[in-house]
């Protein structure tokens, strides 16, 4: 009896000790999980994950303080993509049904509505809004991420999301779809 | 639309599939010659219930029955199993091999093109593991049998698992392989063996002339441009050059090349089975390390382990590697790797 | 020399540790989706078996057998295994912190693989001498690792295949394992 | 004769050449109505330089390059510019893009031509001129030539004149080679004069013999050489023509030049010639009308002419026409929007194609990895492993299996036996990833705008608040001088406290600033400075 409680002990300790140099030796800072999450998220800084942009967002995912579905904007890619990264299982955003990226969309200033109030100027978090106070404001299509931060702002409501066309130089080939394909695909999914 | 606009006239799927039947018929009229009407009856066995199975398969996944069943690959897979099992057997042997086949190794991973195993081989390797004993069931060849079994007989046996006044073990024999080894273990010598009546001046007597009619066909496909060179001859090639250096070491205990190359699977699945498009690898290095680790493991596994011939499982190990051998041969793309002037 | 050229054959091909004696299944279907973790995790279980069958010997041998204790085996060695474990954790951690990121919860799960307590229990039902475990333990290690490469290749092939739905995912894995254990069975009667 | 070095692969469909190469090159006539797109080359589309209502002369320039990858348009006859609108143009997807419609006067009087004298002017100054004649590599991918020829420090070795024309219908090389060898050799002249290389091959297949016996005739004493090539789709592709003549390989990723090499189209050739000899921008080119028309032929035509009424010159479509294809019939692409569609740098055919001629093709099996079309890839790629990642839409590795290395010359399409449309699906899978990395782009863009936004927000918050302790300094400031001496010049007292004030100011911006640049305890690299550039205002 005594001397399986020495060996135990005698083991236990030997083991310890090991592992307490391993640790101070191998010690680890940072961590490189927070960049790799935040490259896969949109951008859009819309705040619609609860957190005040997209990198504290990545900083609570890789805390695991977040689920990795709260990304509206970049819908079930981004959610598959981070639940991949993360080595969990995907969960669709926003429930079962599950909701594929937004078609892109910028906001757009009625500017015969506009009173110049500055309101959307002060929380679009990208700066893509130009205009001073008493003048007319103009959206800047290209840096506008198409958070919708600035629609709510609006006192009068002259912001509006119109969808983002395409033209030759965005245009992109289609899936093929052809015969048997859609044959196959025609099974009942789940 | 989008381009291009125009087809190879004539390249079809089916007409791959229909040219390599085409080219088992050889094989299979020698076969016929040296042991009898059997084989006809588990081809056209096999056939049917591949071509069930796979209609079955087809309608339950909501697939084009009528498209898919005409493009022979099921039919393929019939042959390519009957071929290898032994003719002479109850009917439920292959309606199960072939069953098993089209339904798990095929269809289970989506049908055409998708399947990781060759199916007419996961059939065999089912048949042999499950039912041993009747695998080994070889009719004897038709000059060496006291009794020759005719068509009637055939059919009888197969359906009712019996025949009238004759044992089974009358007008059945171990292959020429499974002799060999039955008689190595009995410490008889290699010369003493290759006089008995079984073995003809190669191989098998009857199986060594089906062994040069598959060749034949093999080298129909190459002539067609069905299939490439570097598959069948690193297998031959490897097998043997593998059965040379046992033979040399010991001529006694191992048997010579020809021998091993015109018994058995060897080129059956030299030229049909190792060659399989949708199982075998698809870069021109990986066809030859798959052929050559196919013959390697083919005389590994008929010579030194426990089943009588290597084939199927030899095939099968090497399926499950080629993903891993497609993913490390990938030849070089134009303009990478371009040699510094 | 033969003697030890049989013992790789066997623990590598003939008696492969997760085709044949079916252990070590939790990672084999959990770290089997990617190549690049597979090989990843098959370098760490070959480094933690093969330590692992060498350190529980030596424990064996002598600690228990000395003091009679040998009713503790089991325990003292999932202690020592836990101890490599948690060592290899650390080092790959440091080393490679993308490894330590795809292997996730399965690096420490090495632990609970019972491929690794079930080689050291074999080595001492079967006499093994202090190479012939080590090298027992490589073996089943490469077995292992041979394996799980494979298998993860025929997974990354079958993500584009087109299988029907229900069984997608977990249930043709299963079926390719299976598919793939009746060919290793073609390995029977190699080594005695 | 030279060694030809073997590309990897290639097909051999049905030449269909003979159709319309009987025929000389027919002058188009003048249409009343031509619609010039802006963006007929690789690059940013030129800027219109004229307004609606404006009288053009020919060859006048009406769109100007923009930027560096870019050329100018000209007006392809005199006439009035009624519109500058969206416009149907061909393209594959059928989206309209800007055009600029002009309404010809029928007058078809030039504007002033300046030509060069190339051997004594400044080699910019011959790029320039190129630039602004609207040059472009005319073989389909519409490359700015002046970009092209400029040796850029590199040594060019060989120049070659891609007159292989491996596509089957098209024969507008041939045709041009035939007639106007003397001018195509001047310009090659011009190009080799810029570019100093010490060979120049043309090379052209061998189903042209009339083509390279004018060759050879125009070739004599120039010390060209004319290599003849067996026909094999696709010799005439860029990288394949190299690899076949001179043996080297474009690496991955990289242009010609970068192995001392340099390939041009015979008719960019040619209107290199017309630039730099008569001061004649691109406003014509030649254009086979073939297939399903009564009279197959090729036509000198106005960039601008709708492709319907090149159509009807060649005896217009027989009435089992079912749809046009643009360019050849391997790498060419259905007109979607009829033939108002206008005439384009890079159109070089018009296929009437019938159900005869074109069948349609039959639905699509799954892939059976019999590898026709690995052994029919130019390339040497895997379309089998390409198509795989394709379908399944796993774009990583269809990267990594080196899918931009496609050229997407369509022969593992023609191989398959399971009739999958492979180019299609290589060509949404390269446009999904492009798509992808532009929103990659955008989503650091945006990350570095925010970040910017909020260092900017926290100083202007200290800012204020600095602001509010300088008012209330200036207040205590002034109350404490009029207390002071009720006799000072208040005034001049307010203005001191306010320049106190504004160094005080000054200060605390400085003492701000210096707190606001460690915005976070982990600084972001593309947080710092950089970011400043960014902003618009």
């Amino acid at each position: 009896m005594i001397s399986a409680i020495l060996v135990m002990v005698l083991l236990a300790v030997v083991l310890g000790a090991v592992l307490g140099f391993a640790s101070i030796k191998f010690k680890v800072e940072g961590n490189p999980l927070v960049e790799k999450i935040e490259a896969t998220l949109p951008q859009t800084q819309c705040g619609q994950c609860g957190f005040a942009g997209c990198r504290p967002y990545a900083e609570a995912v890789a805390a695991g303080q977040a689920e990795p579905n709260k990304c509206v904007p970049g819908g079930d890619n981004v959610a598959k993509n981070l639940a991949e990264l993360l080595g969990v299982e995907f969960k669709p955003v926003g429930g079962d049904e599950g909701v594929g990226p937004k078609p892109r969309m910028v906001a757009f200033i009625d500017e015969s509505t506009c009173i110049g109030c500055t309101a959307c100027i002060k929380v679009c978090p990208v700066d893509a809004i130009v205009g001073t106070t008493k003048m007319m404001h103009t959206i800047l299509a290209t840096p506008c991420t198409g958070c919708e931060l600035c629609v709510p702002a609006c006192p009068v409501n002259c912001i509006s999301m119109i969808p983002v066309g395409q033209n030759i130089a965005t245009w992109k080939w289609q899936y093929p779809v052809f015969e048997l394909t859609v044959m196959a695909n025609r099974r009942p999914e789940k | 639309m989008s381009s291009p606009h125009v087809l190879t006239p004539g390249s079809s799927v089916s007409n791959i599939m229909l040219t390599v039947l085409a080219a088992l018929i050889p094989a299979i009229g020698a076969y016929y010659y040296f042991f009898g009407p059997a084989i006809l009856i588990s081809l056209v066995l096999a056939s049917v219930t591949a071509l069930a199975a796979e209609a079955a398969m087809l309608q339950l996944r909501n697939y084009p029955v009528k498209y898919f069943l005409t493009d022979g690959s099921a039919v393929l897979t019939a042959w390519l199993l009957a071929l290898s099992i032994p003719p002479l057997a109850p009917w439920w042997l292959i309606v199960v091999g072939t069953a098993f086949a089209i339904v798990v190794a095929k269809h289970l991973y989506g049908g055409l093109g998708n399947n990781l195993f060759n199916p007419a081989m996961v059939g065999f390797a089912v048949l042999m593991i499950s039912f041993p004993a009747t695998m080994t069931h070889w009719p004897t060849p038709l000059m060496l049998s006291q009794h020759p079994v005719g068509f009637s007989e055939t059919l009888q046996y197969t359906f009712s698992g019996a025949l009238q006044g004759v044992k089974l073990d009358a007008v059945t024999m171990a292959t020429p392989l499974d002799t060999l080894k039955t008689q190595l273990n009995l410490q008889h010598a290699m010369g003493e063996i290759k006089n008995m009546p079984i073995f003809g001046s190669f191989g098998g007597k009857g199986t060594e002339v089906i062994a040069a009619m598959y060749l034949l066909g093999g080298l129909f496909l190459l002539q067609r441009r069905i299939i490439t060179w570097h598959t069948p001859v690193s297998f031959l090639v490897t097998l043997a050059l593998v059965a040379a250096l046992f033979n040399g070491i010991d001529p006694g205990r191992y048997a010579p090349p020809m021998f091993h190359l015109l018994t058995g699977g060897a080129m059956l699945g030299a030229f049909f089975i190792a060659t399989d498009y949708v199982t075998a690898p698809t870069t021109p290095r990986g066809k030859m390390i798959f052929g050559a680790s196919v013959g390697f493991l083919e005389y590994v596994i008929r010579v030194f382990g426990g089943y009588p011939d290597g084939i199927a499982f030899s095939i099968l190990i090497m399926n499950a590697a080629v993903p891993l051998i497609d993913a490390y041969t990938q030849p070089r793309v134009y303009g990478h790797d371009t040699k510094p002037e | 020399m033969e003697h030890y050229f049989f013992i790789l054959i066997g623990t590598v091909l003939v008696n492969n540790i997760v085709l044949v004696k079916v252990l070590g299944l939790c990672p084999f279907m959990g770290v089997s989706k990617k190549l690049s973790a597979a090989v990843g995790m098959g370098a760490a279980t070959a480094f933690v078996l093969t330590l692992a069958s060498g350190m529980s010997y030596l424990v064996d041998h002598h600690l228990l057998i000395p003091n009679d204790l040998s009713y503790l085996r089991t325990l003292s060695f999932i202690v020592v295994i836990a101890a490599i474990v948690q060592f290899t954790e650390m080092f790959i951690r440091k080393s490679s912190p993308m490894l330590y990121q795809t292997l996730g919860i399965y690096l420490p799960l090495i632990t609970t693989n019972c491929a690794v307590l079930g080689i050291p229990l074999l080595n001492v039902q079967e006499n093994h001498n202090f190479i012939d475990s080590l090298l027992f333990g490589f073996g089943g290690a490469v077995g292992f690792g041979l394996v799980l490469a494979l298998f993860a290749a025929m997974r990354e092939r079958l993500e584009g295949a087109a299988i029907p739905a229900p069984f997608r995912g977990a249930a043709i894995a299963m079926v390719t394992a299976g598919l793939l254990s009746l060919a290793f069975m073609g390995f029977a009667g190699l080594v005695k | 004769m030279r060694t030809l070095h073997k590309f990897h692969g290639g097909v051999h469909p049905p030449e269909h050449k003979t159709e319309s190469s009987r025929l000389p090159i027919a002058a188009a006539p003048l249409p009343q109505r031509l619609v010039v797109p802006l963006r007929q080359h690789i690059g940013n589309p030129a800027i219109p330089i004229v307004k609606v209502g404006d009288h053009v002369l020919k060859g006048q320039m009406i769109g100007a390059a923009d930027g560096f990858i870019s050329v100018a348009v000209h007006a392809p006859t005199s006439g009035t510019v009624s519109a500058i609108e969206l416009h149907a143009v061909p393209h594959p997807s059928g989206l309209p893009d800007l055009c600029i419609t002009i309404e010809a006067d029928g007058e078809d009087r030039w504007t002033e031509r300046q030509p060069l004298d190339y051997q004594t002017a400044d080699p910019d100054a011959v790029r320039a001129l190129l630039r602004d004649a609207g040059i472009v590599g005319l073989g389909g991918a519409v490359f700015p030539a002046y970009v092209k020829l400029n040796p850029d420090q590199q040594k060019i070795k060989t120049l070659i004149l891609n007159g292989a024309e491996c596509e089957p219908w098209i024969t507008s090389d041939d045709l041009l080679m035939r007639e106007r060898a003397t001018e195509i050799v001047s310009g090659v002249k011009i190009m080799a004069h810029l570019m100093q290389p010490e060979e120049v091959l043309i090379g052209i297949e061998d189903n042209k013999p009339e083509a390279i016996a004018a060759m050879q005739a125009a070739c004599q004493g120039t010390g060209f050489a004319v290599v003849t090539a067996p026909v094999l789709y696709p010799s005439g592709g860029e990288k394949q023509l190299i690899k076949l003549l001179t043996g080297k390989e474009v690496p991955s990723g990289q242009r010609p030049i970068n192995i001392g090499v340099l390939c041009s189209n015979t008719g960019t050739a040619y209107t290199v010639h017309r630039a730099v000899y008569h001061g004649e921008a691109v406003i014509s080119r030649i254009i086979t009308i073939t297939g399903n028309v009564t009279k197959p032929q090729n036509f000198e035509a106005l960039i601008g002419t709708p492709l319907g009424e090149l159509v009807q010159l060649a005896g217009g479509a027989r009435p089992d026409t079912s749809h046009f294809i643009l360019g050849g019939p391997m790498m060419g692409f259905d007109l979607l929007n009829h033939l108002d569609a206008p005439l384009t740098k890079a159109i070089n055919c018009v296929i009437a194609a019938s159900p005869a001629l074109f069948p349609p093709k039959p639905a699509a099996m799954p892939c059976i990895r019999c590898t026709q079309c690995a052994q029919a890839c130019p390339c040497d790629l895997q379309p089998q492993e390409l198509f795989w990642f394709s379908q399944s839409k796993n774009f990583d590795k269809a990267r990594a299996y080196n899918l931009f290395d496609c050229i997407e010359c369509g022969c593992c399409d023609y191989v398959c036996p399971s009739h999958i449309p492979l180019v299609s699906y290589f060509r949404y899978t390269k446009s999904e990833i492009a798509a992808q990395d532009r929103e990659k782009m955008a989503a650091e863009q945006a990350r570095q705008r925010f970040e910017f936004k909020q260092m900017r927000e926290e100083r202007e918050k200290a800012e204020k608040a600095a602001r509010m302790a300088e008012k209330a300094a200036t207040a205590a400031a002034a109350k404490a001088a009029a207390a002071a001496s009720g006799v000072e010049d208040p005034i001049t007292a307010a203005k001191q406290a306010a320049i106190q004030a504004a160094v005080e100011r000054a200060k605390a911006k400085k003492a701000e600033a210096a707190a606001a640049l460690p915005p976070s305890p982990q600084p972001s690299p593309a947080g710092g400075e950089g970011v400043n550039n960014t902003e618009p205002s």
